[in-house]
């Protein structure tokens, strides 16, 4: 069991060391990650949500439907724990 | 109203679940209603948005108003507003069903019994209706943690088999998180339709082949793929009859059509046939899977752990149909996602009737059933006909599909284990049916009936859905020419 | 040679009104005598129907109806020609008359489960009319597929060990082949002619290669398992632990005939007999057939149960059938398709003396029978005029067939058929003449000499014998309508 | 060489990490040790998207001078990525969240089995 954990931990890490060699360096600018969507929040934020805090903007506004599901996990855990631990009453 | 109908599918359970627990604390009994409540009306609005989408094509819904690809959008086109109908439909039906379940089964924890199954079907929703990669991640978490506590309120042994369930599932929610990583590097994008675009400029990148790959991995531990499937049939056996009745059918029909979406629409067929042969690898896995659950099944005695290798054994017919990447295969696929469910919504349900009336699952409890329980068996042997491919129910369609569209690939062997499962599903069904129909060797010889075995039929909570999946199966088999040519011919994504 | 093609409903109604009459008899289960007489209404109600048919084919018209569509060119849908109709008429007519039998026969010998043996006695007849009026190798399939699931049931009435273990065999033999085989072969079928419509001159013509043809030929040659062809023969006698009443209809008529019925329609309508003949493919069929003819009769002169030599012989009689297929010449194929009739009015009047003979004097061995024929002489003179129209003696229905048969196998010079032919009925008088002999001749077995209560049965019993008897007689003399529908099927597909 | 290892080394490190935690997960016959493995996987999966966010000479995606009025350009490159950042406040929820209904779940088990070394629950169960 432990040797095939191994070689499936080995085969996992070699195939996401074989996919950052596409990668553009660490703290490189010119990634399209830094350059095609989120420009836009850095630009705009003032003008559109009036943050200063782009993370804050970002998490509150333009992709505020991901906190409400974010919320939806934190009530999902909750009750998830209620159901799970709530002992059964003695008759 | 009707503009925020593709909003509201999901919005519904959602409110409804932060409800429940607060009506709940008021007066119990007012749970059941209130989830039937919350799931017709997200129901209805499916329907509206399929119509919807029938009549004035694909529908872009900019949650917050921002548009894409800044902000989150729902993409509702034919195949996932087809998905959400099945999804809402199914998951009403069951909440129906679940009624006496959850009171025998968990009596003193009913109220956050419901709310879970809002979430949980929330959380479907939210995955189906979604255009929006990480969106589909939280969403995918919402069931997930939702599925494990509906599931650890099981049997004896459900919270170990949970526990196991979790660390898998989990590991399946981080590569699936993982590939979105590397595809938000290499893309910088994380809406589906704008990946898509950007994508086939940077196909031959090492970065976007990993992400596909951790994709289509994490999607596969999601819906029991077979060499990923050993969470399974211990997670659903143990489960409470409601939830396994919710999950088995709809977290891995789900989970297929979210690999539907990375191959086909984030992924174009360009790049994962003829780059990367995902088709030939789907292929065999779906051929191995097929066989491996119908094999599997033949030897439990248990019938819900049965019933569990014939999912894994679905999931084969299913991800074979995807992998044969031609028109026919990938209809066939996304007819048998809707047959699917509804076959193994139908057996779950057999088996939760069998678990109220007959106190277990064993399959020796099931004798003199026929006797007992004629209407149980009845839709039963309806779902076991469908499942073996006997026209005209749903199944032998599917399977109608997906052999003509394996003809077309020249995939023989493809072709040759879905006989063979047909074959063995026969069998299969045919042992639980004998058993039930014959009973007691001993005293069935004297030709007389009159005396000892009287009804003792399935309360009708459970009897109203279980007959309308066995209708329901019979009218997609005969109307599936229907279904194809007015629904999911949009559906197949158009690059094939 | 076009024929005109009128819609009507017709079809579609004789093929419900049976599965209509099951929920009456449902309903009125608590009262006997109304529930057989929903029974006696249904039958007649569908004979009419059929009848009415019978004046717009001989005009040479087509009724046509389709019920819907179930994939782009291929549909549920009726078409009655002159050989569909040709079998609806005999299997609608003959449910009359084993109306009344049953009614007789079950009351008799007090069985159980009256309501369910009725409900799917309806549903079978039902699906042998839908196989008749079929349009398409689909629409076949589907009924053919119902018929073997609905007969189940019925073969395993007793619900004892060894009808578990027939019924087993029953369904492994008919589900296996038909998935195994028949299914397969249609689907090839579809992907290479792009339809599944019958037309007289078959429609795999110039579609395929020769070794295709002859690979789905011999699909479908061993996948309509109904037709008893050797090696797929087993089911038949093993089926024979049913109530009499079912091996009269079911397997004298219905489901055997249903059998040689599609593999008919396939060789005539799917393939055609030009086809057949260019590939040599008749002569082929003609001898494997053969041995299938020998070797039931011969196996049927071993037996001492009387339903058991009555299957062997009906087993060697349906390749009789197959043969029209074969010769390629007029005669030879008016005599297979009329020997449907023949054959048919003959065997059930032979199943149901044996019914008779097990509710008079309890004795199903031969080599009981002695002297029974003087206790009950109708049922024995019966035996004799049905034996003698199956061995095709005249002055008997059978020996127009046999006729027929004999002059069409030297139209196509064929002779050693002519020799087998011949063999056969030998064989035929061989195993059916002792029966006769001994129980008019014989003297008293023990089974009769000290029970001076055995006489004839019921009146619901002898005279529906009597009256096929009477009618195999007749049928030699006036042998119409059977032999015009016969004639009009015959010349449409060797004119034009 | 050099400057392709300088490049990419701290993704290798997150990875080494995640499979640290993902052995963890698969060989570790305690469940709480399991849940630790766990733990590790995500972070470093939280970590690896924070560092796709990186960007040399960036700084907080906090808005400098922002009610000046607007004067000050502003320009991308001058602040991180803010993407990543958000994803991962929301992923860090849910990591939470798994973690907690993880707990629930191993206290369902103990309370069953009295022990929480998987080998022992599978004795048991048999």
């Amino acid at each position: 069991m432990r040797i095939l954990s191994l070689i499936i931990v080995i085969l996992t890490a070699a195939v996401l060391i074989y996919g950052t060699l596409d990668m553009p360096d660490c703290g490189n600018p010119d990634t399209p990650a830094s350059q095609h969507v989120s420009p836009r929040y850095v630009t705009r934020t003032m003008e559109e949500t009036a943050t200063p805090n782009i993370v804050t903007s970002v998490l509150g506004d333009y992709r505020g439907y991901d906190t409400l599901g974010e919320t939806t996990v934190i009530f999902s855990a909750g009750m998830a724990c209620i159901l799970i631990l709530r002992k059964r009453r003695r008759q | 109203m009707i503009d925020q109908a593709p909003i509201l599918v999901v919005i519904f359970p959602l409110i409804f679940a932060v409800v429940t627990p607060l009506l709940g604390w008021w007066k119990k009994d007012l749970c059941y209603p209130w989830v039937i409540l919350a799931l017709s009306l997200s129901s209805v609005c499916s329907i509206i948005t399929l119509k919807e989408v029938l009549g004035n094509g694909v529908i872009h819904y900019h949650l917050g108003g921002w548009e894409p690809p800044w902000g989150i959008e729902y993409v509702i086109d034919h195949l996932n507003s087809f998905i959400l109908v099945l999804v809402a439909s199914i998951s009403l039906l069951v909440a129906i069903s679940s009624k006496r379940l959850v009171e025998e089964e968990n009596p003193d924890k009913v109220v956050y019994f419901y709310t879970l199954f809002l979430l949980q079907v929330t959380g479907f929703l939210g995955i189906v209706a979604t255009g929006d990669l990480f969106n589909l991640y939280v969403f995918l978490e919402i069931a997930s943690l939702a599925g494990y506590a509906l599931i650890a309120v099981g049997e004896e042994h459900a919270p170990f088999a949970t526990f196991r369930y979790l660390v898998m599932g989990t590991i399946g929610a981080c590569f699936y998180l993982l590939g979105v990583g590397y595809l938000y590097m290499a893309t910088g994008s994380l809406n589906m339709a704008d990946v898509a675009q950007i994508l086939p400029d940077i196909y031959s990148s090492k970065v976007v082949m990993v992400a596909f790959i951790f994709l289509l991995v994490g999607v596969a531990i999601k819906m029991a793929l077979f060499p990923l499937h050993a969470w399974l049939p211990d997670a659903y056996t143990y489960a409470p009859s409601a939830t396994s009745a919710l999950v088995a059918p709809l977290m891995t029909k789900v989970s297929v059509y979210v690999m539907i979406r990375i191959i086909y629409t984030v992924f174009k067929p360009y790049y994962s046939i003829e780059i990367l042969p995902v088709n030939l690898i789907l292929g065999w896995l779906a051929v191995i899977a097929i066989l491996y659950g119908v094999i599997m099944a033949l030897r439990q005695v248990d019938i819900k752990r049965m019933f569990c290798y014939i999912l894994i054994a679905e999931i084969g017919y299913m991800v074979g149909g995807v992998g044969l990447a031609n028109r026919l295969g990938v209809t066939g696929a996304i007819l048998h996602i809707m047959n699917d469910a509804l076959m193994i919504t139908g057996l779950f349900l057999v088996a939760g009737a069998v678990v109220y009336k007959l106190g277990g699952h064993n399959i020796n409890q099931l004798r003199d059933a026929f006797k007992k329980m004629p209407f149980s068996m009845a839709a039963f042997a309806v779902v076991g006909l469908s499942l073996i491919g006997v026209p005209p129910t749903c199944g032998f369609f599917s399977k109608w599909y997906l052999i003509l569209g394996a003809i077309e690939a020249e995939n023989w062997i493809f072709i040759v284990a879905l006989l063979l499962s047909s074959a063995i599903n026969a069998i299969l069904f045919f042992k639980i049916v004998e058993i039930a129909y014959y009973g007691k060797a001993s005293h069935a010889h004297n030709g007389d009936s009159h005396g000892g075995n009287t009804i003792d039929e399935a309360p009708v909570s459970i009897l109203i859905p279980l007959g309308v999946v066995a209708l329901a199966i019979i009218l997609a088999g005969i109307f599936s020419g229907k279904i194809v040519s007015g629904i999911l011919q949009f559906a197949v994504p158009p690059n094939l | 040679m076009d024929m005109e093609i009128i819609t009507s409903i017709k079809p579609l109604l004789a093929t419900v009104t049976p599965l209509l009459c099951i929920l009456l008899i449902i309903l009125s289960r608590r009262i006997p005598n109304l529930r057989e007489l929903w029974t006696i209404i249904a039958s007649l109600v569908t004979f009419s129907i059929v009848a009415s048919m019978v004046k717009t084919l001989y005009t040479s018209k087509i009724i046509a109806y389709k019920l819907v569509e179930v994939y782009p060119g291929v549909d549920i849908a009726f078409r009655v020609d002159a050989f569909g109709l040709f079998f609806a008429l005999l299997s609608s007519f003959l449910w009359i008359v084993v109306s009344f039998y049953s009614i007789g026969y079950m009351r008799s010998l007090d069985e159980h489960s009256q309501t369910r043996y009725f409900a799917f006695f309806a549903v079978a007849i039902s699906s042998a009319l839908g196989v008749a009026f079929s349009s398409n190798l689909f629409t076949l399939y589907l009924f053919y597929e119902i018929l073997t699931v609905c007969t189940y049931p019925l073969v395993t009435h007793n619900q004892n060990n060894e009808a578990r273990s027939s019924g087993r065999m029953y369904l492994g033999y008919l589900l296996g082949t038909s998935v195994a085989f028949f299914l397969p072969a249609i689907l090839f079928t579809y992907y290479f002619a792009g339809t599944l419509d019958f037309s007289p001159h078959g429609i795999l013509n110039g579609k395929a290669s020769n070794g295709m043809i002859t690979f789905l030929f011999l699909l479908f040659l061993f996948g309509i398992g109904k037709a008893a062809i050797m090696p797929f023969n087993g089911w038949l006698p093993r089926a024979m632990v049913a109530p009499t009443p079912v091996s009269a209809l079911l397997h004298a008529v219905a489901v055997v005939k249903a059998g040689v019925f599609c593999q008919l329609r396939v060789y005539f309508n799917i393939f055609g007999v030009e086809l057949l003949h260019n590939q040599n493919l008749d002569i082929f069929l003609i001898y494997f057939v053969s041995i299938t003819i020998l070797l039931g009769s011969l196996f049927a002169l071993k037996q001492d149960d009387i339903k058991a030599m009555l299957a062997y012989s009906t087993i060697s009689q349906l390749s009789y059938i197959i043969l029209a297929a074969g010769l390629y010449s007029y005669h030879g194929m008016l005599g297979g398709v009329v020997h449907i009739v023949m054959h048919g009015f003959g065997k059930i009047t032979l199943f149901m003396c044996a019914g008779s003979i097990l509710c008079g004097a309890r004795i199903k061995k031969i080599s009981r029978l002695g002297g029974i024929g003087r206790r009950m002489p109708i049922t024995m003179l019966a035996f004799l005029f049905g034996a003698l129209s199956v061995a095709g003696i005249p002055p008997f229905g059978g020996f127009m067939s046999k006729w027929f048969l004999a002059l069409g196998s030297i139209e196509a010079h064929q002779w050693p058929i002519l020799v087998v032919l011949l063999t056969s009925t030998l064989l035929n008088l061989g195993y059916f003449m002792p029966v006769v002999f001994i129980s008019f001749f014989g003297k008293d077995s023990e089974s009769i000499k000290g029970y001076p209560d055995i006489r004839e049965p019921s009146p619901f019993i002898v005279a529906p014998l009597a009256f096929t008897a009477l009618v195999s007689l007749a049928l030699f003399f006036y042998p119409y309508p059977f032999l015009y529908l016969a004639e009009i099927f015959v010349k449409s597909m060797m004119g034009g | 060489m050099f400057d392709f290892i300088v490049g990419k080394y701290n993704y290798w490190i997150h990875i080494i990490l995640m499979m640290i935690g993902f052995y963890a997960m698969m060989s570790k016959r305690n469940l709480i040790k399991k849940i630790i493995g766990m733990n590790i996987f995500q972070t470093a999966i939280i970590i690896f998207f924070i560092s796709i966010a990186a960007k040399r000479g960036a700084t907080l995606p906090i808005l400098e001078h922002a009610h000046d009025g607007g004067e000050h350009a502003i320009e991308a490159i001058s602040y991180i990525n803010p993407l990543p950042h958000v994803l991962m406040l929301t992923a860090i929820v849910v990591m939470v969240a798994t973690l907690g209904v993880a707990l629930a779940v191993v206290i369902l088990v103990y309370r069953k089995y009295d022990t929480l070394e998987e080998a022992e629950i599978l004795k048991k169960i048999k």
